[in-house]
């Protein structure tokens, strides 16, 4: 039992970062607006939300789980701040999407690099203490099974994805703002008709891209590291990739990041699953599964794909 | 009205220029600004070291210049030539690493080939390897309708593991934990280069690189099959509905543009510079660096002649400014600045419609003024 | 005198173009208001002015004598303006439902949607006016006549007074515009006003109380329905009298170009064939017109003999061939030429050249091709020759970019590039939908001219006016089956409707 | 980054930087300390390209620009000093070397005399660390390498041997996890797999590669496990780290700037170990349950005298690091049972 538990917390290390951002990308293209900038925009909220954290720890003003969040806050503000270029180019501008999101995976880690060696005299990473996992929760875990999965050695981080991902998914099906952000992903002139501002919408689809994107950043970095290096390890992308493989659909979202996760999770813990570590495979065959698997389950499911009609079609008011 | 000046400068293709190098300015302002506040004692000192380090030290500098932007070139090429077609290639640094690793390979290894055309075959080997690796998602995405995105990526990553799975097994060179290196003898010739640049690291791979962009150049504009590709590129459907087979074409954009990117990896390996592929799980960079090439030459196989290298110029010249305490990711900055204004293209040629048009209307309006 | 709307010397320029030029266009309350005028006359510009999509360059809008604003939708909501328009402005993945209240929605709790009421509405509605729409049914599942009630139901869902009809009849067969003119009319019978835009003569003549032409952007005349004759307003429309006529010779068919035998169609999920053991032969010398309602297998009939599609069951035989399994390129090659039903889509390149478009289909014959590299001269010469020919008019002819042509215009580049093809097999669908009148009968014209020149035309169409006129023999199909072949001298619209509707067959085609 | 006097301290950095947690960052704290301590110019640079060619430049140019002393950490500049101290036009530059000798075309040439090259022997402090462990009563090890360099594999195999000699004093069977993780960068497959290792009983996982560390103690604290830092003392990166096997590069780098300053430079190749003060174990050994300062330095005498012999990388180069193809090595370790993932 213990290995399942420890399979599945690791999963949700890979899962977690990949499925908000992902979200994030999720509410940019639903809005009809092609979100590549997903890397730079992660490495962007890393870094500020790093950045503060260091500054609060070395000063001893905050800690705990007050600066956790507050340090969330950070990341997806100038995250959302951030991802404001790529929507007044998108939007405002009507450029070429793929261009300005590439131009903004550049800028984000060029721009943190940059600042973190200007201020550091030379040094380009950004340490912090890593204060903020819970060992466990009274009461709550002890419940049986699910304490053990949830409750123990767990980042609050999982929790408010869980949350991000329950939130998504219901704002953007179910609630007023949702069908207006996808009928301007689907068909902007039907949305424009009928009285809705589409530059409005997909502002606020970008933006909520760059604060999912930026927090994600934050959460991908807090688990696995003691600083940060101005790099996500092409984690944006791979979002990306769980994007178009979840179908721009949040519960498909999230079941292609776990899938991803697990994979990922088999690829470097191969060595406790006995199963595994019988087959003696060299690591690299272990290490292929997550993208070979991923590539062979795209080429079963990718007949009917639900790529939003409008995505990356810039909206002209005046074009029929 | 219709002079001839108007109609150059009611030409598209100048009106793309004009908006690069407002862009190009723009971006250099940016810089500026940037390193005025980072540190204002050096600014204009590095700017200026940043602006002309391509002359630096004459030649070398220059041909050094030429040398940098050979994988850029032909990375941003293969983005282009894709993306002319419709799809974006992001498997990029997949192709370049496996066109490096076969062009290693048979560099260090296939002995049984003479020296003298070794190189040739490597690069052409390390080019159809790269092609081999695009056919992958093109073949996705022509028969299962695969995003050619996610699996470009998933294809640089299996790439990455086999490169170095590859390099251990087969040309590896223990004590620095990195691959082989191809001998001087067996790279790339220099053909003269080395004496008219003197010091600098400029191969006949440059000539190559070069050659490839006219070729793809005249491939897309001046041939049937480029007509094929482009109309596919602009609309499946029609180029369906008109007899061309658009499964073939998709799938060849993508192998040709991954033909590149191989070859692309083969010049950068086979320099004789001591380059060798490290062991690390890394995606080569000059993989990505691509894009803003060919983002910023428009698409356009000529285009990425000149956009790359106007990255290595201005690189090499932020490398000369690390005499200064200035950090060189302002380079990063400004290029990512200039690739993001070169987006607002269509909006800078609306400007520059409304700028000629009230001008026109002021020189009217004078006219009428001046007949009262 | 009351009037609901009044648009005073409206001026709208787009670049190049002034698409309204001082018009005045007043609709007094409870009337019909018919607006007619030629293709680009600038008739859906000044409509989309009234609802709030573009804003007027000079000009003002009075409702109910006071002068107001309309900056967007929502304003045009305000006073309560409707509109259809040309092209449905629909979500194609929401439910009727959804794209009925999107822009209005009622919220509860944290913003969730709350739809009872606006269901009971939507029900309440659909009865009475007899729209028997499903709120639940999605866009894409459903006929663009439904969409078309859904675009309605929009409409009367905002209790709006005003209601413009953009073109609402050029997708409906002849049943579906009886039941929408009856509708039009039962409106007004509730005070409601309405603006309907429409080419077709016979429909202003129907319904409208009055009509206000327009030109060419310019304003013509506004006259009483009632007063004036067809000729007069079609006069009024294009500048000149029109000829309604096809002059064409009886046919004189010869040998077999096309057979289809026992042709069935039934794609992978579909629960029944969509073409069911079609057969029927088009000879050298006639035009063949397929008719029917949309959505009974006219489109996947003409897929599977060009090629887009593969037939489940049957063959194709082009000049005794069979050609069921070959590509695409050998149908083309071997006499087949295909006007398309979606001339963006399918027919052109957009962002090509006209140059490039003529050349679609035979850039790689030697007439344009030299070891592998395209003869450009040659090309141009024959773009040059074709423009002049079927007047196909753009900016800088050969060199315009497709895309910046209007629809008419477009439309005629792909009649030149497939008739001049010389093939022995034309197949034109829908080459005239949503053309005006000036065009119509020029494209007629080049059809006739083709098929008098020993060529098989196969026309498909859902025009019952252009079936009857330009063919020589018309099959009808009905749910994937052909269920008549009916000469058209012999028969009228009325009774072509029923053939369409299927509550008809055919001699020889009996169940 | 450096002050803004004339530079005459150089770094040049290889592809790893100056924060690589290894000797990058070792080599620049050296530097630093010094320029601001005796008010000289000092100055790292990144080259411009990662090859040899790359590397000869930026050289070049960080004597242009007027430094006096070159300091390159890193077996990557080995061709290209073989050429530069050929180059007349250095000769007055003094260059340090850590952790290589000059080469031409990858074989070994000796030291010009302003060329001053330090080597570690690795297997040195890696074989204490492994002693240490297993004396102070782990039974169950992991050794984590960055890539599979000679230097890393050394630390490895030095790991080993400890941990056997040690089991074999104790009669105890011991079991060690090792691998290379390919990259020297952080990542949360690293994480992962240290937390399987955990998971699976690993007690203590020796973390050898630059910041492979970051990730591997995140996971020792996730775990409540422990961790062994490598090349510089990282007690103060995480409360897991129970030591650090140490090559004092650092030391290295500030002996021979001094030396240059105060006119007493030697070039020449120079193998640092137990002899001098450049190997060992942290000196804090409180975070030990049983292990005592005494006991190390008894060990640490054995290796300096040499009646501890130590295999390495170069006594089968073959194996590319896997310690259970490497024939000798295999038969020497009795006591450890060696899985190996790679
Ligand atoms: N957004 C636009 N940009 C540029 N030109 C436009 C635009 N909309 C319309 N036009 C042009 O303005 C003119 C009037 O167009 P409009 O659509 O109003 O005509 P219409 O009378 O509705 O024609 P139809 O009968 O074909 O629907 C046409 O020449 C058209 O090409
Ligand atoms: N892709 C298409 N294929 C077939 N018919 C189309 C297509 N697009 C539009 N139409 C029809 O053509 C008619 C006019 O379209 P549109 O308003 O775009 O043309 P336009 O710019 O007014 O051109 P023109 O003035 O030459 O007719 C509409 O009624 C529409 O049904
Ligand atoms: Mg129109
Ligand atoms: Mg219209």
């Amino acid at each position: 039992m213990n290995i399942v538990y420890f399979l599945f917390a690791q999963t949700l290390l890979f899962a977690i970062p990949l499925m908000i951002v992902a979200l994030g990308g999720m509410f940019s293209e639903r809005s009809g607006v092609v979100n590549l900038a997903l890397e730079g925009i992660m490495i962007i909220g890393g870094f500020s939300g790093i950045f503060y954290m260091n500054f609060m720890q070395t000063n001893d003003i905050m800690h705990g789980m007050p600066l956790l969040f507050t340090a969330l806050l950070v990341s997806a503000a100038v995250g959302c701040l951030f991802s404001m270029l790529h929507a007044f180019a998108a939007v405002n501008l009507r450029a070429d999407q793929t261009i300005s999101g590439t131009a903004l995976n550049m800028l984000g880690p060029a721009l943190g690099i940059f600042i973190a060696k200007t201020l550091q005299d030379g040094q380009q990473n950004i340490g912090f203490t890593n204060e903020f996992r819970i060992s466990s929760v009274p009461v709550l875990s002890d419940i049986p099974v699910l304490g053990d999965l949830f409750f123990k050695n767990f980042y609050i981080t999982t929790f408010i994805a869980i949350a991000i991902l329950i939130i998504s998914y219901f704002f953007l099906m179910k609630t007023k703002t949702g069908l207006r952000i996808r009928s301007c992903g689907e068909n902007p002139q039907a949305a424009d008709a009928a009285g809705i501002s589409v530059y409005k919408i997909r502002y606020l689809g970008v933006g909520l891209s760059g604060i999912l994107g930026g927090m994600g950043g934050l959460i991908y970095i807090l688990p696995i590291s003691t600083e940060f290096t101005c790099s996500v390890d092409g984690y944006g992308f791979l979002a990306l990739a769980v994007l178009i493989f979840g179908n721009w659909a949040p519960l498909r979202i999230a079941g292609a990041a776990f899938f991803f996760g697990i994979t990922k999770t088999l690829a470097y813990a191969y060595g406790s699953v006995p199963f595994l570590a019988h087959l003696a495979l060299p690591d690299t065959v272990y290490k292929l599964i997550p993208y070979v698997a991923t590539l062979i389950l795209l080429a079963f499911t990718s007949k009917n794909s639900a790529a939003p009609r409008a995505d990356g079609v810039p909206y002209d008011k005046s074009k029929r | 009205m219709k002079n001839k000046s108007a109609g150059f400068f009611e030409k598209d293709s100048t009106k793309s220029v004009i908006s690069s190098l407002i862009a190009i300015l723009i971006g250099l302002l940016v810089g500026l600004v940037i390193i005025l506040i980072a540190n204002p004692a050096d600014a204009l000192e590095g700017f200026l070291i940043m602006l002309t380090g391509g002359f630096q030290e004459g030649m070398l500098s220059l041909g050094d210049v030429l040398a940098y932007s050979v994988p850029v070139m032909m990375t941003g090429l293969s983005i282009a030539f894709a993306y002319k077609t419709g799809e974006f290639n992001i498997g990029v640094p997949g192709q370049y690493y496996v066109g490096a690793f076969v062009a290693l390979l048979i560099g260090v290894k296939a002995t049984f080939l003479p020296d003298a055309i070794a190189w040739l075959i490597a690069i052409i080997c390390g080019g159809l390897a790269g092609a081999l690796w695009a056919f992958v998602p093109g073949i996705l995405k022509a028969k299962r309708n695969v995003n050619v995105v996610i699996s470009g990526i998933m294809m640089n990553y299996v790439g990455l593991l086999l490169v170095i799975r590859g390099v251990k097994t087969f040309i590896y060179e223990s004590t620095g934990a990195q691959s082989l290196t191809v001998s001087t003898e067996r790279a790339i010739p220099k053909f003269g280069l080395d004496v008219i640049f003197e010091g600098s690291s400029i191969n006949f791979g440059f000539v190559i690189a070069v050659a490839l962009c006219i070729v793809a150049w005249i491939i897309m504009n001046k041939t049937t099959f480029g007509y094929e590709l482009k109309a596919t590129g602009f609309n499946k459907d029609a180029a369906k509905y008109a007899g061309m087979n658009e499964t073939k074409a998709v799938i060849m954009s993508l192998v040709i543009a991954g033909l590149f990117a191989g070859v692309g990896g083969a010049i950068a390996y086979l320099g004789g510079t001591g380059k060798a592929i490290q062991i690390s799980e890394v995606l080569p960079p000059e993989g990505f660096n691509g894009i803003p090439v060919a983002l910023l030459g428009f698409s356009n196989p000529i285009g990425c002649i000149f956009a790359s290298l106007f990255i290595a110029y201005i690189n090499v010249g932020g490398n000369y400014m690390q005499s200064l305490n200035i950090a060189i990711e302002v380079i990063d900055i400004i290029v990512a600045v200039i690739v993001y204004f070169a987006s607002f293209t269509l909006f800078i040629k609306l400007m520059l419609d409304k700028f000629r048009n009230s001008k026109k209307h002021k020189t009217l309006a004078a006219k009428e003024g001046g007949n009262k | 005198m009351d009037y609901a709307i009044e648009m005073l010397n409206i001026t709208k320029e787009f670049p190049g173009i002034k698409a309204n030029d001082n018009i005045t266009l007043q609709v007094k309350e409870g009337e019909i208001h018919a607006l007619l005028g030629e293709n680009g006359a600038g008739k859906s510009t000044l409509m989309s002015i009234l609802f709030g999509l573009y804003q007027p360059d000079e000009g003002k809008i009075k409702i109910h004598g006071k002068e107001v604003l309309i900056n967007d939708p929502n304003d045009a909501n305000k006073y309560k303006i409707g509109m259809v328009h040309q092209h449905f402005k629909l979500v194609h993945n929401f439910t009727v439902l959804e794209n009925i209240i999107l822009g209005i929605e009622e919220t509860g709790l944290f913003g969730k949607l709350k739809n009872s009421e606006a269901r009971k509405k939507v029900m309440d509605l659909s009865q009475r006016y007899h729209l028997n729409v499903d709120p639940d049914a999605k866009i894409e599942d459903i006929t663009v006549g439904m969409q078309q009630r859904v675009e309605i139901l929009k409409m009367l869902f905002r209790d709006n007074e005003i209601l413009i009809f953009d073109e609402p009849t050029a997708v409906l067969t002849p049943q579906e515009i009886d039941e929408l003119m009856h509708i039009m009319k039962e409106l007004i019978s509730e005070g409601k006003s309405i603006i309907f835009i429409t080419h077709k003569l016979n429909e202003i003549k129907a319904v409208a109380d009055r009509c206000t032409i327009i030109r060419k952007g310019r304003y013509v005349d506004t006259v009483n329905v009632a007063d004036v004759s067809k000729d007069v307003l079609s006069e009024k429309m294009v500048g000149h009298k029109v000829n309604f006529i096809v002059d064409k010779d009886e046919a004189k068919p010869t040998d077999t170009v096309l057979k289809v035998d026992g042709l069935t169609y039934q794609p992978k999920g579909a629960n029944k064939p969509l073409l069911n053991n079609v057969s029927f032969e088009v000879k050298k010398g006639e035009i063949v017109c397929i008719a029917g309602i949309d959505g009974n297998g006219q489109s996947e009939l003409v897929y599977n003999i060009s090629g887009i599609e593969k037939p489940t069951a049957g063959h194709v035989y082009l000049n005794g061939q069979d050609i069921t399994t070959t590509s695409i390129r050998e149908r083309n090659d071997s006499g087949m030429a295909v006007i398309p039903e979606d001339r963006h889509k399918h027919g052109l390149v957009l962002d090509y050249s006209v140059a490039e478009n003529m050349i679609l289909k035979s850039y790689y014959k030697p007439e344009f091709e030299k070891h592998g590299f395209i003869d450009f001269d040659a090309m141009n010469a024959y773009s040059d020759k074709l423009i002049e020919q079927y007047d196909v008019r753009s900016g800088e002819g050969s060199k315009s970019i497709a895309r910046g042509m209007s629809g008419g215009n477009q439309q005629k580049a792909i009649v030149a590039r497939e008739i001049e093809s010389d093939s022995d097999l034309l197949i034109a669908v829908q080459p005239t939908r949503g053309l005006d009148v000036g065009a119509i009968e020029f494209i007629h014209k080049q059809i006739v001219k083709h098929r008098d020149s020993e060529h098989a035309v196969l026309l498909v169409s859902l025009e019952l006016d252009e079936v009857i006129t330009v063919s020589d023999r018309i099959l009808v199909m009905y749910e994937g089956e052909i269920v008549a072949d009916v000469n058209p001298k012999d028969i009228d619209v009325k009774e072509l409707g029923l053939y369409m509707a299927g509550s008809k067959r055919g001699i020889g085609y009996e169940k | 980054s450096g002050s803004n006097k004339k530079t005459e301290i150089a770094l040049i950095t290889d592809s790893g930087g100056i924060n690589d947690k290894s000797f990058n960052q070792s080599a620049w704290e050296a530097v630093k300390e010094y320029g601001e301590k005796n008010d000289k110019g000092y100055k790292y640079y990144k080259p411009a390209s990662f090859d040899d060619e790359g590397y000869k430049k930026q050289i070049k140019s960080a004597v242009k620009n007027g430094a006096k002393i070159v300091v390159l950490p890193g077996f990557k500049f080995a061709n290209a000093m073989g050429d530069i101290q050929e180059d007349k036009t250095y000769k007055d530059v003094k260059f340090v070397c850590i952790d290589f000798t000059p080469t031409k075309k990858d074989a070994a040439v000796d030291p010009a005399e302003n060329v001053y090259c330090a080597s570690y022997k690795e297997q040195q402090p890696g074989y204490l660390a492994g002693y240490a462990a297993v004396k102070d009563g782990y039974t169950k090890l992991g050794f984590m390498g960055g890539i599979s360099l000679p230097a890393v594999i050394n630390y490895g195999y030095g790991y080993l041997q400890g941990a056997n000699d040690a089991a074999k004093e104790l009669n105890k069977k011991i079991t060690v996890n090792y691998t290379y993780t390919g990259t020297f960068n952080e990542s949360p497959s690293i994480k992962t797999q240290a937390t399987a290792w955990y998971n699976g009983g690993t007690e203590i996982i020796f973390s050898c590669g630059g910041q492979i560390c970051n990730s591997v103690f995140a996971a020792a604290e996730d775990t409540k496990k422990f961790s062994i830092g490598v090349d510089s003392d990282q007690k103060d990166d995480s409360k897991t780290v129970v030591t650090s096997a140490l090559k004092n590069v650092k030391q290295t780098v500030a002996d021979q700037i001094t030396a240059v300053y105060d006119n007493k430079f030697k070039g020449g190749a120079y193998v640092l170990d137990a002899s001098g003060s450049y190997i060992g174990l942290s000196s804090d050994f409180s975070r030990f349950k049983t292990f005592k300062k005494a006991d190390y330095e008894a060990e640490y005498a054995k290796i300096k005298d040499g009646t501890t012999k130590i295999l390495t990388h170069s006594d089968d180069e073959s194996a590319k690091g896997n310690p259970n193809k490497t024939v000798k090595l295999k038969a020497a370790l009795t006591n450890v049972t060696v899985k190996f993932e790679g």
